[in-house]
């Protein structure tokens, strides 16, 4: 016999997790139809690993498979994950990161909302920082068939020809171009003008799959599954930036669409650092914790050695958490001052 | 080899001399620690703990002559503020200096009582009152249930009556996780 | 001037102590379960490893060097720390008897913190000046402090995380070292710019 | 007039037409009362009556202990039947001291007089009301006297009056506001002069016209230019006294400080209808209107005398046959009962009676996703995930750092938890914990004063005794020795002299611990005398040599442990 309330709301972590994988779905689709299949084979191959993982630490630990299971988490994670991974990537490396994820980043911290991290970019960090080879295997300009596809993933396709169906995303080969030797003559412009996979905006096809994530976290927003600080903060903050650092100097860098479409700056505002549990809770917590993620990535893009730096902004910034939701706790009812504080 | 030696001589004697210095500068009286330990003991001053009151448990901890985990009207909660105070790892209660029971207050049966004293000298917080050759009664509100006046009694008088739970003292239990984990093993 | 900001910068973030450099670990890992202490242990750090690079600085430049003694720099650089430590731990008895109460027993382990060495060895070996000397302890130091205050920000979050028995404690803190050193990797190159 | 808002707080579904079709009835007077003495927060009144006393309607039967109490009087004339342990309507489920009545269906009243209290002092009116039993209606039953202060400048600036009545299901002050408008008027002018309030807002949750009609003419009628009828905003929980504070006037009282000192005050207006009876009729508060509602056929409100079993009075609605508990109070805050075999109380504003489909049980407790829905909710501003993180782990300190007191526990969190966390039970247990914590660290103080006393006397003690001894020198020893003699003799009193030996605590155990010491004579001696007062303890009546020796090993190990505890004293030789 519980103890008041005997009234709840009808909500569920369930329901959040499926609104979750449903608003996925649009920049799946464009994923499918500039890139072909790959990637549902990556988000099944993700899936499958999430789902056993998280099945065999919750029988270790003695918890209840049925309920844990179909809470939707470890399903949200494995998309990330393989969203964020080149599709083109060995099968092994998106089952070796989801295992990483589920069980170290996430379940040795205690399972599902206690994880200090983001489980997929504690993945997504550590093979890009392990295998960096094959976390470059993006798909060229030249459409390739499934078949072919499945032949790279599994590692039955001939090594020398791949290069010739892989290549660098737009954000990296801009990073390359302008921090090779001959650095000097090479601007932003010449660098993307040569670059045949340059779409409208930062990428033949990259865009539309950005574009697909922001219908779908605009969905979540109306949905209120996530509230606008954290992407709005994000997105923001990426675009001024960018914006200021190309109005400034644009032959060294690049502009805000370009950021904001290039790489996984769409799936991160909305899918990414909006995860609840590494994120930061309070109002101007979340406002800061989104902006400084923006902030760490465009530095990381501008002037680090990775090529897209969301998954180091994104942890760095979970490191941040604890601090941030210390000092922007918000007033209390009849409380003068914000904060913890004993005596108020 | 001879410069080694010397320019080690000299700076073994400049910083000394320093050093020196500054402890005699310095120096400070007093130990706050062995209040601050003493503040979180639960002053039955039962002894368990094998030390004569809870001050000296305190003080043999500040100069980490004790273990932390010999304190079993503190209980485990007792154990956890000690280590968190003393930046010292957690470990449970030893078994060799007793268990964690739950708070009982002495009772002396008064048709039984013989009026020996003894109980009232084995008090120690003089939660006992009665003079020699008269009944002894506790009070309630001054016993820690240490237990010590127990064995003295050469009449067997002295009960431990547990605590009981009533409206004002009645607290709310830790909530019952819905989900019973399932059980492998 | 730009180059010092990139010494103190460099010192901080991209080639952290303690998340790059994996140096001090012993006092990272026992004195970061309170934010308190934390703060605490950093600020006295970063007053002994400053002073432990500008003394040693001198020390090897003015002492060991004109006297083809290099070969004593270790041991030298040792007492010297030891004896600017005891100095500290005296100095803040007296003044900041909380803080002494607080630090306990780990005050005199930063004698012992291979950081308060390792940084004036790193000096000797880049061949910086006192001023780069100086900055470079700081540097380092601030990066310690700020490891230690991350580390323990998310160690008092964690003390309410239901971690699996066998991980509880220093397993799960040396885990979450672990992914704070890889997210440390995010700077990687940053110094290197131009 | 400006309204306010307060963050949070939720819209359930009100449930409130069923039990408002009908007028208040009156509950018939059963033949047993069951009258608790504690009824209201504070001290537990003595009873002032005995098993066989008879006692009239009205009666003082408990009386207030202490100012911080409110008295107990008898709901109906009878006789005393016992004053015993009964249980109570707690979650506990535990007894407390009752006065049980046996109505002689008379229901005669005591002599009723009307109190002046504009020719009293403040003081004497407070006395008045505290001996009438006068305490807050809304649920609280916070003792009324204590909050009649005008606090500073003996002028209040607002006086609220909540008829709010927030939780769903409840709606007894909404019919007692449309049957007895004028008289819960007449209260509030009473609290209105004695708290020299400048004005006077009463506050009714918009979804209840008739109520705020009837209240707004109840004022009209008596010609009140500083009393106003407020319609505020239909949200739960807006009938908190600090939530409708904020929302009628903006001003936020925190968590442990008087409303008074803010210039306002908050009374339920069940208690302004308290209030009149007991000034105005000079009726002590002895009945109650309760709602009784949920799974029953006809909810309907009840006046109930105090004491009535509630099993009788939920007979009266007619439960359904699916009923499988009953709720004190509402369903976001009300409390379980143990049992339907309890007295309706001074705090008993419902009776809910529930079923699985009324109040399904809640779906399994998952873990918290920190989403924040809890503190979107919160109408106390709190982070409820982060108490319920610091609760769970049972890190008290942390909990109280993000104002764990401050929850009013109204269950807004709960209500809205996508996990299904029973949030407030987490925070409920926390503060029992800290409570009995706060009251254990007292207790440990205590004790260890009376420690340190102790063993300061014990030095002084010593430090006599060695004096004394050392000036006796060898004829001490003497007479120890002929002690000693004697008491292996065990037939007579230990002679004097060897008393001071005997009780030498902090002798350092210079005898072997083996050979009978001093006391085991005075033992054996005091045991002679037991027998021969024919006293004899069962388990002492054939005390042997060995078990004799065993008291004085553990004589011996005491006196060691002593020594440990005084080894800068000198020795006793």
């Amino acid at each position: 016999m519980n103890n008041s309330p005997y009234l709840r709301q009808a909500a569920s972590v369930q329901s959040v997790m499926l609104r979750v994988l449903l608003a996925l779905l649009p920049g799946i689709a464009a994923y499918v139809w500039f890139f072909g299949a790959a990637i549902v084979l990556q988000i099944v191959l993700a899936s499958l690993t999430a789902l056993a993982a998280e099945a065999l630490v919750l029988h270790l630990r003695g918890k209840p498979l049925a309920i844990f299971l179909t809470d939707g988490s470890a399903l949200v994670t494995a998309w990330l994950i393989a969203l964020s991974f080149p599709p083109l990537a060995p099968w092994w490396l998106v089952v070796l990161a989801t295992l990483i994820a589920i069980i170290v980043a996430k379940h040795l911290y205690g399972g599902l909302g206690q994880n200090p991290f983001n489980p997929a970019m504690v993945a997504f960090a550590l093979m890009i920082v392990a295998y960096p080879q094959f976390m470059s295997r993006w798909p060229g300009t030249d459409a390739i068939d499934f078949a072919t596809q499945w032949q790279i993933i599994f590692g039955l396709h001939a090594n020398q020809t791949l290069d010739a169906l892989t290549m660098a995303t737009p954000l990296d080969a801009l990073r390359t171009a302008l921090h090779s030797t001959n650095a000097t003559t090479v601007t932003v412009a010449s660098a993307l003008a040569h670059n045949p996979a340059i779409g409208l905006m930062a990428g033949r096809g990259w865009e539309w799959v950005a574009a697909g994530h922001l219908v779908g976290g605009l969905w979540l927003v109306q949905q209120r599954i996530i509230t606008w600080h954290l992407p709005t903060a994000f997105l923001a903050t990426l675009f001024l930036l960018a914006g200021l650092a190309s109005t400034i100097n644009p032959s060294e860098f690049a502009g805000p669409l370009f950021h904001l479409f290039g790489g996984g700056a769409m799936l991160a505002a909305f899918f990414i650092v909006t995860d609840p549990v590494s994120a930061a809770t309070t109002p101007y917590g979340k406002l800061i914790f989104a902006a400084g993620v923006a902030l760490l990535t465009w530095i990381i893009r501008s002037f680090g050695a990775y090529p897209d730096g969301i998954a180091f902004a994104v942890l760095l910034m979970n490191i941040a958490v604890p601090l941030i939701d210390m000092a922007t706790q918000p007033r209390v009812f009849g409380h003068k001052k914000n904060g913890s504080n004993h005596h108020g | 080899m001879l410069a080694a030696l010397l320019v080690m001589a000299l700076g073994a004697v400049v910083l000394g001399a320093v050093l020196g210095f500054a402890a005699v500068k310095f120096r400070v009286e007093g130990d706050p620690l062995t209040e601050k330990i003493d503040a979180i003991l639960p002053q039955t001053q039962c002894g368990q703990c094998g030390f004569p009151g809870c001050k000296p448990y305190a003080a043999a901890m500040a100069k980490g002559e004790a273990d932390i985990n010999q304190c079993p009207p503190g209980g485990d909660e007792g154990i956890r503020k000690l280590a968190d105070l003393l930046g010292r790892e957690y470990k449970p209660l030893s078994a060799e200096h007793g268990v964690e029971k739950p708070k009982a207050l002495a009772v002396i049966d008064e048709q039984r009582c013989i009026g020996c004293t003894l109980c009232i000298q084995a008090c120690p917080v003089d939660a006992i009152v009665g003079a020699a050759k008269q009944m002894h009664t506790v009070i309630a509100v001054q016993c820690t249930g240490c237990e010590l006046c127990v064995p003295v009694c050469p009449v067997d008088c002295i009960d431990m009556v547990p605590v009981a739970e009533n409206i004002t003292t009645w607290k709310w239990k830790y909530p019952v996780v819905a989900i019973k984990p399932v059980t492998t093993h | 001037m730009t180059s010092y900001i990139f010494i103190v910068l460099g010192a901080v973030l991209v080639n952290n102590v303690v998340f790059v450099r994996i140096l001090g670990l012993c006092p990272f890992m026992g004195v970061s379960k309170k934010l308190e202490t934390a703060i605490g242990m950093g600020a006295a750090t970063t007053f002994v490893l400053t002073m432990a690079c500008g003394t040693s600085y001198l020390i090897d430049r003015w002492l060991l060097m004109p006297n083809q003694l290099e070969y004593l720099r270790t041991l030298s650089f040792i007492v010297t720390i030891a004896a600017i430590v005891q100095l500290t731990e005296l100095v803040i008895q007296k003044t900041s008897p909380m803080l002494h109460q607080v630090l306990g027993i780990y005050l005199p382990l930063i004698t012992t913190n291979c950081a308060v060495l390792g940084v004036p060895l790193l000096n000797i070996g880049m061949q910086h000046n006192l001023v780069e000397s100086l900055l470079f302890g700081f540097g380092g130091a601030v990066g310690f402090t700020l490891a230690m205050i991350l580390f323990a920000g998310i160690r008092e979050r964690l003390e309410g995380a239901d971690v699996p028995v066998h991980f509880r404690g220093t397993a799960i803190a040396m885990i979450t070292a672990g992914l704070m050193s890889l997210a440390f990797m995010g700077f990687a190159g940053l110094d290197k710019y131009k | 007039m400006q309204l306010f808002d307060f963050n949070g707080g939720v819209t359930p579904d009100y449930h409130k037409e069923a039990s408002t079709q009908s007028p208040i009835a009156v509950s018939p007077a059963p033949t047993f009362l069951v009258i608790p003495l504690h009824q209201s927060i504070g001290g537990t009144p003595r009873p002032l009556v005995s098993a066989g006393d008879r006692v009239l309607k009205g009666q003082r039967i408990g009386a207030a202990d202490g100012d911080m109490s409110s008295a107990i009087h008898a709901s109906t004339s009878g006789h005393v039947v016992a004053v015993e342990m009964r249980r109570m309507p707690h979650p506990s489920g535990l007894s407390a001291l009752c006065v049980v009545i046996k109505a002689d269906g008379r229901d005669e009243w005591i002599a009723r007089q009307s109190f002046d209290y504009r020719s009293h002092t403040a003081a004497e009116t407070r006395d008045y009301l505290r001996d009438a039993g006068v305490v807050g209606l809304g649920g609280a039953v916070f003792p009324t006297h204590l909050k009649m202060s005008p606090g500073k400048g003996d002028k209040l600036d607002t006086l609220i009056i909540n008829g709010a009545e927030c939780e769903p299901f409840i709606t007894c002050d909404d019919l007692l506001m449309r049957e007895r408008a004028e008289a819960i008027i007449q209260g509030v002018v009473i609290l209105r002069d004695l708290l020299a309030a400048g004005r006077v807002l009463v506050g009714i949750e918009d979804n209840k016209p008739q109520a705020v009609a009837a209240m707004t003419a109840a004022v009209q009628a008596g010609g009140h230019q500083d009393m106003a009828v407020v319609a505020v905003p239909t949200r739960y929980p807006a009938g908190g006294a600090k939530q409708l504070i904020r929302v009628l006037t903006g001003i936020e009282v925190p968590h442990g400080k008087r409303s008074t000192d803010y210039g306002v005050q908050c009374f339920n207006v069940g208690t302004a209808h308290a209030i009149h009876e007991a000034i105005n009729l000079g009726q002590p508060l002895i009945s109650r209107i309760v709602t009784v509602a949920g799974n029953v056929a006809a909810p309907r409100n009840y006046e109930v005398l105090l004491g009535t079993s509630m099993e009788a009075l939920l007979t009266q609605s007619q439960p359904l046959p699916d009923t499988d508990r009953l709720i004190m109070g509402g369903p976001m805050m009300g409390v379980s009962l143990p049992s339907k075999d309890v007295p309706v109380v001074k705090a008993t504003n419902c009776i809910l009676a529930g079923s699985k489909k009324l109040f399904p049980p809640p779906p399994p407790e998952m873990p918290c996703i920190r989403c924040g829905e809890c503190a979107t909710a919160c109408p106390a501003d709190l982070q409820p995930f982060e108490l319920y993180w610091f609760s769970r782990a049972k890190i008290f300190g942390k909990a109280q750092e993000y104002h764990l007191f401050d929850c009013i526990e109204c269950g807004c969190c709960s209500y809205v938890c996508p996990s299904h966390i029973p949030l407030v039970d987490y925070y409920r247990f926390a503060k029992s914990e800290i409570w009995a914590n706060e009251s254990e660290k007292a207790a440990a103080d205590q004790a260890r004063e009376q420690y340190e006393f102790r063993q300061l006397r014990e030095a002084r003690e010593a430090q006599e005794k060695a004096a004394r001894l050392a000036a006796r020198t060898a004829a001490g020893r003497a007479a120890a020795t002929n002690a000693l003699a004697v008491a292996s003799d065990a037939t007579s009193d230990a002679t004097p002299a060897a008393a001071p030996v005997a009780k030498s605590a902090t002798t350092p155990a210079t005898e072997p611990a083996q050979t009978p010491s001093p006391q085991a004579a005075l033992i054996a001696a005091a045991l002679e005398r037991a027998r021969a007062q024919q006293v004899q303890p069962a388990n002492t009546t054939n005390l042997t040599p060995e078990q004799q020796a065993e008291i004085a090993a553990i004589e011996a190990r005491r006196a060691q442990i002593r020594a440990q505890a005084h080894p800068h004293l000198p020795p006793d030789d």
